[in-house]
């Protein structure tokens, strides 16, 4: 069954329209990875999926029509968002917004848990947790706003370019930890990826953007022996 | 590059000058009707003018700071008393009036650089109290230097009048040299603003890091703002007085600043049309629901605010321009949404 | 045109920072780095995160003071300098997170790059003296020059909060540009980019080395790029320079490996 | 082109528009005469300007119901009372001023409040040749017949107020120590001045001077070091009613209890002694021309009776007591002149104006204190009462002056 | 002369520009705005209290439902009126509250007239001593109230999880609405905290000052100026800098004879540029993030 479905989305900014239908989905514990060029239309779509500009179309997560609903609803169904660029609170401390991404959970035990764990894979969060998150390297505010949308233990997670200024490591950190987490609270994921390799390496369906419309779709190991579609991502 | 985007660029250049020469007519004509209201309006319509002239010419001013470099002032109102003054003292003792109007900006351009020069280390509200520190200091201050401001009973003063040639009443001389002063400060301060200076202006607004990477040196040019909004607030208050013909320590209560700042914002920020606009809220409102209901002007001042800014956030000169290009506008290809690939798609071309 | 890979000797280093170390609230962001970059050179900074990359480019740039250490630009010491006076010295950046003003158009926001190359004061412009309305046009034709050059001459007239993430990197890179820089410090200017989005990229990079004879320091996590046009890379670990080479040694360098790269 | 025929149709100018024709001055028809205000009705001292215009609403109404005023050229005239907010901006006063004059043309223009706004107009209306009678401000420069010959004040200066207590003090004939506290403005100075007067040659000292400003919010500070010098008499030359309040209170919280002088116009019975809760000290002393209204000992007095009676439909002058009997007694010397006007033109009122004597004018001034605009140096009403609060009432001193 | 004397009257008067800016402060923490209107809204709401002591409600249970009001109109304010404004440029936001203290200063006018009223203070006025100096059992019921406030404050932001959700909200609402929070009613939560501390503050100086329409006006300025010096996020910085501002203004005016009492209003403001210059995040604030 699929989490997540949207079907014509079309979005904008003011008058302009950007998105011109756009249909995807993201299976129930599955990972569909976003591709497309520079201004494609990728942050749009997330951006539209999770309430954050005026769109028209369906989109209906775990069998919920979402589509006119605000950020905030959309969030507390369980999708939580990593944005693209610096999705952090400056002036908080690494533990509050850490504790800002749980901070609709009741379990507190378990917050805890996952707090720990977030440090452990990430010992560079867990040197500066009293530093304001401002302060941080980019990179570092990169895995803070990955790990913030951790703590709520989403259901589907939405990352537009998570491994946007991680060194090679950490992204690969990052990938094998979302590949563990699905594994183990089968969350699933829409992710937004240039280092498409890596994207495509775990996601099970595949999408292209281009100006604004899906041009390819498919599962993501037809995706992957595409000609043009290696040539433009992968490099290969 | 494509064609389309070719296109669009003599499209827009066409679009440019159309609005230019329409603007041009416009401009001709509303200089036309300001030169001309006094003859026939009653020397309380000039009055009121001349005050919404001199109002928007410190707004001007604050506007360069607040609008475009970002930096809220609450001070202005220490340098329109400053102008004032000037005025008041010059035309008491019998100066020229080009003396003492110069004497008004020099003293404040003084008295700017020197409030400025500490106060443009602070940013954001921490700048806006430091500068509410000056009108605060101004009452008590004038009160104590009385031989020179006529201490609490103020400066009541004859200033320019018409001479007999022209065959005007003072009222309308005095209008009009308001109207004067004013359309050549207004000149200055859009020659000003468009280029150079105005580009870093407004990249310290968004973001003082950029503007210093790229040479820009960030505290000079603040310095430069507050100086500007200084000699601004002076000139308009020098040009207050020569249509009030008095200034004392009540004419400064604490809450001019904020007035001031709050006829910008409804006015409309970074915008000429905005000042002059947000002048003549500030001095009309007032005035109209007066008659209306006298004793409840200041709640109908309040509520006037609101509704204005709840309906027009960007202040009236935005809906006006906003109203204008929707009448101008040639019907606009109603499809942004056919945007041509190619244009996204320079890379892979 | 001189060959870009072999300087011509009787240039001083288009930057040379010796034993640069920097304190931040306690924690050493930089020890004893030492870095060289040759007139019209290509040169790699990379590192994990947090290594110290950026705090580099800031002490250079002014924003952040060196506690020791000198940085040299073309032989003029500039340590301790302000942000402003860099560009005066040669120096222009980009950021690694692009700052831009979303109102302005993207010609506008490049414009503001042409700034130290404005002789015109306040005044001249209040005034409209002829000469700032003549520096004025120049300064826009170069612009427009420039955006040519960088293919984004078709953006000129779009507000800059329309572009993408990319775009906008790009209209920085046009601004550092303006700014006539000898010396180009680039943050992770391909970030977010597709793969052939940063080839692209790194094709004006060399072009730029070669048309503008500038010297360029670049922060990259894109391997790919740093592989492709760099003439030495530097890692950084911690605040400690732990390689110098070309691309292909240092990508083998073992602390590399083990603290950036990964084991594969 | 546009511009120039606007400017040929401009240049025809404005028709002269001062005098009318055939005698009469604007604002006077044979059955109306129209008279206009500027008054502080928003901002921080409204509650006076709008008991002030209350209470000349009230006699004006009362003045109207009886057919009008019949003035000394026969006709008989309602009076048309226009008025608008200042809010204590100068240059909001000359605005209405001009609105008044040139747009509604009024005939006078009447009892506007404060130094600042009456400063502002004073110039414009001499230069005009209107009427600009009876400020409500106290200044001596108001009535200074010389330089203003159409300006003329009402109430005695803040001078005459402190002289008056000064004379007072002196006469008491034995060393008393005098600490003052006073407005940081023309008022407070005037007091002063009117206090230094008073004293001189006596054995009366002024040990120590502190001023505060409208925007302090309170006096503690000042009270405590004036308190430092235990003097005997704490003159309050406070025209704030809440510092007022605050400084008596925080004198007694220091345990200082020295006679206290309040300025006039922060006296008042109903509005500053009850609502501050000072009503039972025996110390407080002031100087008044008015029989306040809500003195129990003029309760049955028929001026202060009838005033109580006419401002019932006109609420607000209750607002401030003192204010709005002041305004009261400033619309009874209107009409009066008006009664002596002999010809609807300005000159004429003027000419009234300045002959204006008799205790039947205004019916709330104290006995003792006399209406005389003869002289050309100062305001009509003449004289001070010293009186002591003795818990209900505000009772005449001897040996105060006049 | 007595130093202890002007000290303690320094306090008392650093008190009530105490009262108004922990309401500053409590706005700002969690709205990351200024609001102008704070001193109109603590007004009317101390209006109210007075209204229902006119009627026989006791003093304490009309201040406690002034407080509750105080609190409604608050959250109604923000929902009705601010929300409107949300994510407009900040200067318009603080001039809408510049709109909406107008109005309220001109409907308390309209309702209840500008002449001055008394309300019973919450605590006696009888006078305390302190070897020579004098003060009341007001004032020092004054700083007990103050001093709960901060300590309440302080847990809250500190250590409950609403207040971690209001610093998020006033620190980035677009980046806390990602993490499900929601900002509208953190908002509203805000300001109606921010209304009852307000109102509060309001009831604790009316009877200092008696209670008219603009008895907060110049207090307003001070305790902008205090918030600010304090650190606008820091309550105990806003209570200590009122105070410094109070005494500082007291000894200058009294003691430095250049300065006199008629220019001490003015070294409130003084001595806030001076330390601004030198700490640009107050005294006890942080300084803000920025990065390159
Ligand atoms: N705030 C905005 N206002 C107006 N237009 C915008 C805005 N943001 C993006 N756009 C436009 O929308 C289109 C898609 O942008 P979007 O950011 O979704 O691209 P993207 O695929 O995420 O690109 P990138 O890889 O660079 O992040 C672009 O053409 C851009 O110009
Ligand atoms: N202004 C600051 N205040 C406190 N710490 C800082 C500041 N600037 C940088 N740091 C710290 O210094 C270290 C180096 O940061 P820097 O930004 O230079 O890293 P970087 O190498 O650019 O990393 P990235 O690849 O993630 O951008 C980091 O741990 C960062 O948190
Ligand atoms: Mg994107
Ligand atoms: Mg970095």
């Amino acid at each position: 069954m699929a989490l997540l479905e949207i079907r014509d989305l079309r979005a904008g900014y003011g008058a302009a329209e950007v998105l011109h239908g756009v249909t995807l989905t993201v299976e129930e514990g599955g990972t569909t990875a976003l591709l497309g060029a520079n201004g494609a239309g990728k942050t749009t779509t997330l951006r539209a999926l999770c309430g954050m500009i005026a769109r028209r179309g369906e989109i209906v997560f775990d069998g919920q029509d979402i589509t006119s609903l605000s950020t905030e609803r959309i969030a507390r169904l369980g999708v939580a968002h990593v944005p693209q660029g610096r999705g952090t609170l400056a002036n908080l401390s690494v533990r509050d917004n850490l504790l800002v991404g749980a901070l609709l959970r009741r379990d507190r035990p378990a917050v805890r848990a996952d707090l720990e764990r977030c440090l452990a894979m990430f010992p560079a969060l867990a040197k500066r947790i009293k530093a304001a998150a401002g302060t941080m390297s980019g990179g570092e505010q990169q895995m803070l706003a990955v790990c913030r949308a951790l703590m709520s233990r989403p259901k589907l997670l939405v990352l537009d370019e998570p491994s946007l200024g991680l060194a090679p490591v950490i992204t690969r950190r990052v990938f094998d930890a979302l590949v563990g987490l699905r594994a183990e609270w089968g969350v699933s994921m829409l992710v937004v990826e240039q280092n498409a390799t890596l994207a495509l390496s775990v996601a099970d369906w595949a999408s292209v953007l281009e100006s604004g419309r899906v041009a390819v779709a498919g599962p993501a190991a037809e995706i992957v022996g595409r000609d043009d579609v290696r040539r433009a991502y992968l490099g290969t | 590059m494509t064609r389309v985007a070719q296109e669009g660029w003599r499209g827009g250049l066409a679009k440019l000058t159309a609005r230019r020469t329409t603007r041009w007519v416009l401009g001709a004509v509303a200089a036309a009707v300001l030169v001309a209201i006094p003859f026939n309006a009653s020397p309380y319509t000039n009055l009121q003018l001349a005050l919404v002239i001199a109002l928007a010419v410190s707004l001007r001013g604050m506007d360069v700071l607040t609008g475009h470099a970002g930096q809220v002032t609450l001070g202005q109102s220490a340098f329109f008393g400053i102008g004032a003054y000037s005025g008041g003292y010059g035309f008491a003792h019998g100066w020229p009036a080009p003396l003492s109007f110069l004497l008004a900006v020099v003293l404040c351009v003084i008295a700017g650089v020197i409030v400025a020069i500490p106060a443009v280390r602070l940013r954001g509200f921490a700048f806006g109290v430091i500068t509410l520190a000056l009108p605060v200091v101004m009452a008590p201050l004038a009160i104590r230097l009385d031989w020179l401001t006529g201490g609490p009973v103020g400066l009541a003063v004859t200033t320019v009048q018409a001479p007999a040639w022209s065959g005007l009443a003072d009222d309308q001389w005095q209008y009009l040299l308001v109207l004067a002063v004013g359309a050549v400060m207004f000149l200055l301060a859009h020659n000003l603003l468009a280029g150079r200076v105005g580009r870093a202006l407004t990249l310290i607004r968004t973001s003082e890091i950029a503007a210093s990477s790229v040479g820009i040196p960030v505290q000079r040019y603040k310095v430069l703002a507050f100086t500007v909004a200084a000699a601004y607030g002076g000139v308009g208050g020098w040009l207050y007085l020569t249509a009030v013909h008095y200034i004392g320590v009540d004419s400064l209560a604490l809450t001019l600043s904020i007035s001031m700042l709050v006829a910008l914002v409804v006015g409309g920020v970074r915008s000429p049309l905005g000042c002059v606009i947000g002048a003549a809220f500030y001095i009309l409102v007032p005035n109209i629901t007066d008659k209306a209901t006298p004793g409840r002007s200041a709640l109908f001042f309040g509520v006037a605010l609101l509704i204005v800014l709840f309906v027009v956030p960007s202040g009236l000169s935005g809906a006006l321009r906003a109203g204008w290009s929707r009448l101008l506008a040639s019907p606009r290809p109603a499809t942004p949404a056919a945007a041509p690939p190619s244009a996204e798609q320079h890379a892979s071309a | 045109m001189p060959e870009p890979d072999a300087p011509s000797g009787d240039l001083r280093p288009s930057l040379e920072i010796t034993e640069l170390s920097l304190l931040l609230g306690g924690v050493r962001a930089l020890s004893d780095v030492n870095v060289v970059v040759e007139p019209a050179t290509i040169v790699g900074l990379v590192g994990p995160n947090g290594a110290g990359k950026t705090s580099l480019f800031n002490c250079v740039c002014g924003y952040y003071p060196a506690t020791s250490g000198r940085i040299r630009v073309e032989g003029v010491d500039v340590t301790r300098r302000r942000p402003h006076e860099m560009p005066r010295y040669g120096v222009a950046r980009t950021f690694q997170h692009p700052i831009l003003e979303p109102q302005y158009t993207v010609l506008e926001n490049v414009l503001t790059g042409g700034h130290i190359g404005i002789r015109s004061g306040p005044l001249s412009y209040a005034l409209r003296l002829p000469q700032a309305v003549r520096q004025e046009r120049r300064t826009i034709a170069a612009a427009r020059e420039l955006l040519g050059y960088l293919e984004i001459e078709h953006q000129a007239d779009l507000p800059a909060g329309e572009l993408s993430y990319g775009g906008q990197k790009r209209v920085e890179l046009a601004r550092a540009l303006l700014t006539g820089p000898k010396l180009l410090l680039l943050d992770e200017l391909a970030s977010g980019l597709t793969h052939e989005e940063v080839m692209d990229l790194a094709e004006v990079i060399k072009r730029i080395r070669v048309d503008h004879r500038i010297a360029v320091l670049l922060v990259e996590h894109h391997m790919g790029m740093i592989s492709a046009i760099t003439d030495k890379v530097i890692a950084l670990v911690e605040g400690v320079k732990v390689a110098e080479g070309t691309a292909a040694q240092v990508q083998r360098d073992p602390a590399v490996v083990e603290a950036y790269l990964g084991a594969a | 082109a546009g511009t120039a025929s606007l400017l040929l149709l401009a240049a025809c100018g404005r028709g002269s528009d001062a005098t009318g024709s055939a005698g009469t001055d604007p604002g006077i028809t044979d059955t109306t005469v129209k008279i206009g205000t500027s008054q502080p009705l928003s901002g921080p001292l409204a509650a006076i300007g709008e008991a002030t215009v209350a209470a000349a609403q009230a006699y004006f109404a009362h003045v109207n119901a009886q057919g009008g005023v019949k003035m000394a050229d026969g006709k008989t005239r309602k009076i048309e009372y226009l008025y608008y907010d200042d809010a204590y901006d100068p240059a909001k006063s000359v605005q209405n001023y001009q609105r008044l004059v040139h747009q509604d043309e009024v005939f006078a223009v009447f009892h506007p409040l404060g130094t600042g706004p009456n400063q502002a107009i004073m110039a414009r209306a001499n230069a005009d040749k209107v009427p600009h009678l009876f400020t409500h401000a106290g200044g001596a420069q108001f009535s200074d017949r010389a330089k203003n010959p159409w300006t003329i004040g009402w109430g005695p200066t803040p001078d005459s107020e402190g002289e008056a207590y000064g004379k007072y003090l002196a006469a008491q004939n034995k060393p008393i120590t005098v600490a003052v506290l006073r407005q940081n403005d023309d008022l407070g100075q005037g007091y002063l001045n009117g206090l230094e007067q008073g004293i001189a040659g006596s054995q009366v000292e002024i040990v120590k001077i502190a001023t505060y400003g409208r925007t302090d919010s309170t006096v503690d500070s000042q009270i405590s070091s004036l308190a430092g010098t235990k003097a005997d008499v704490l003159f309050m030359a406070v025209v704030l009613p809440p510092l007022m309040i605050s400084g008596i209170k925080h004198a007694g919280t220091l345990g200082w209890s020295p006679d206290i002088y309040m300025a006039n116009n922060t006296s008042d019975i109903t509005g500053v002694l009850k609502v501050g809760k000072l009503t039972d000290l025996r110390t407080l002393y002031s100087a008044s021309f008015i029989k306040a209204a809500d003195d129990p000992q003029w309760k049955d007095d028929p001026g202060v009776a009838q005033y109580l009676d006419r401002i019932k439909s006109f609420p607000k002058a209750l607002g401030n007591l003192v204010n709005g009997e002041i305004a009261y007694g400033e619309a009874q010397t209107m009409v009066a002149a008006l009664q002596q006007t002999k010809a609807p033109t300005r000159q004429a009122l003027m000419d009234a104006v300045h002959s204006l004597k008799g205790d039947s004018i205004s019916d709330v001034l104290l006995p003792g204190v006399t209406l005389d605009s003869t002289d050309p140096t100062a305001p009509p009403v003449h004289g001070h009462v010293v009186q002591h609060f003795d818990g209900e009432s505000w009772v005449a001193r001897e040996g105060g002056d006049e | 002369m007595n130093i202890v004397q002007q000290v303690i009257d320094g306090m008392t008067t650093g008190s009530i520009y105490a009262a108004l800016a922990l309401a500053l402060v409590l706005v700002y923490r969690s709205t990351g705005m200024i609001n102008f209107a704070q001193g109109q809204m603590a007004v009317l709401s101390t209006y109210l209290a007075w209204a229902m002591s006119q009627t026989g409600v006791p003093i304490v249970l009309a201040v406690v439902l002034a407080v509750v009001i105080a609190i409604v109109m608050g959250a109604v304010i923000e929902r009705l009126l601010i929300r409107r404004f949300e994510g407009r440029e900040h200067l318009t936001m603080i001039i809408v509250t510049v709109g909406l203290m107008t109005t309220i200063n001109g409907v308390v006018i309209w309702i209840w007239g500008a002449d001055l009223k008394t309300i019973a203070s919450l605590f006696p006025s009888d006078a305390l001593g302190l070897g020579s100096a004098r003060f009341t059992v007001h004032d020092v019921g004054t700083v007990a109230v103050l001093v709960s406030v901060i300590v309440v404050m302080q847990v809250l932001f500190q250590r409950t999880r609403l207040g971690l959700a209001l610093r998020a909200v006033a620190d980035n609402p677009q980046s806390s609405a990602l993490s499900g929070l929601p900002i509208g009613v953190l908002l509203m939560t805000g300001w109606a905290l921010a209304g009852a501390v307000g109102s509060l503050g309001g009831v604790l100086i009316a009877p200092k000052i008696s209670l008219q329409p603009g008895m907060l006006d110049s207090v307003l300025i001070y305790a902008v100026a205090a918030a600010i010096l304090g650190g606008l996020d820091s309550p105990i910085g806003a209570v200590v800098a009122a105070w410094v501002l109070g005494v500082v203004q007291n000894l200058a005016g009294t003691y430095i004879p250049l300065v006199g009492t008629d220019l001490q209003i003015a070294v409130p403001l003084v001595i806030m540029a001076v330390v601004l210059l030198i700490r640009p995040q107050g005294l006890f604030g942080r300084r803000e993030v920025m990065r390159v």
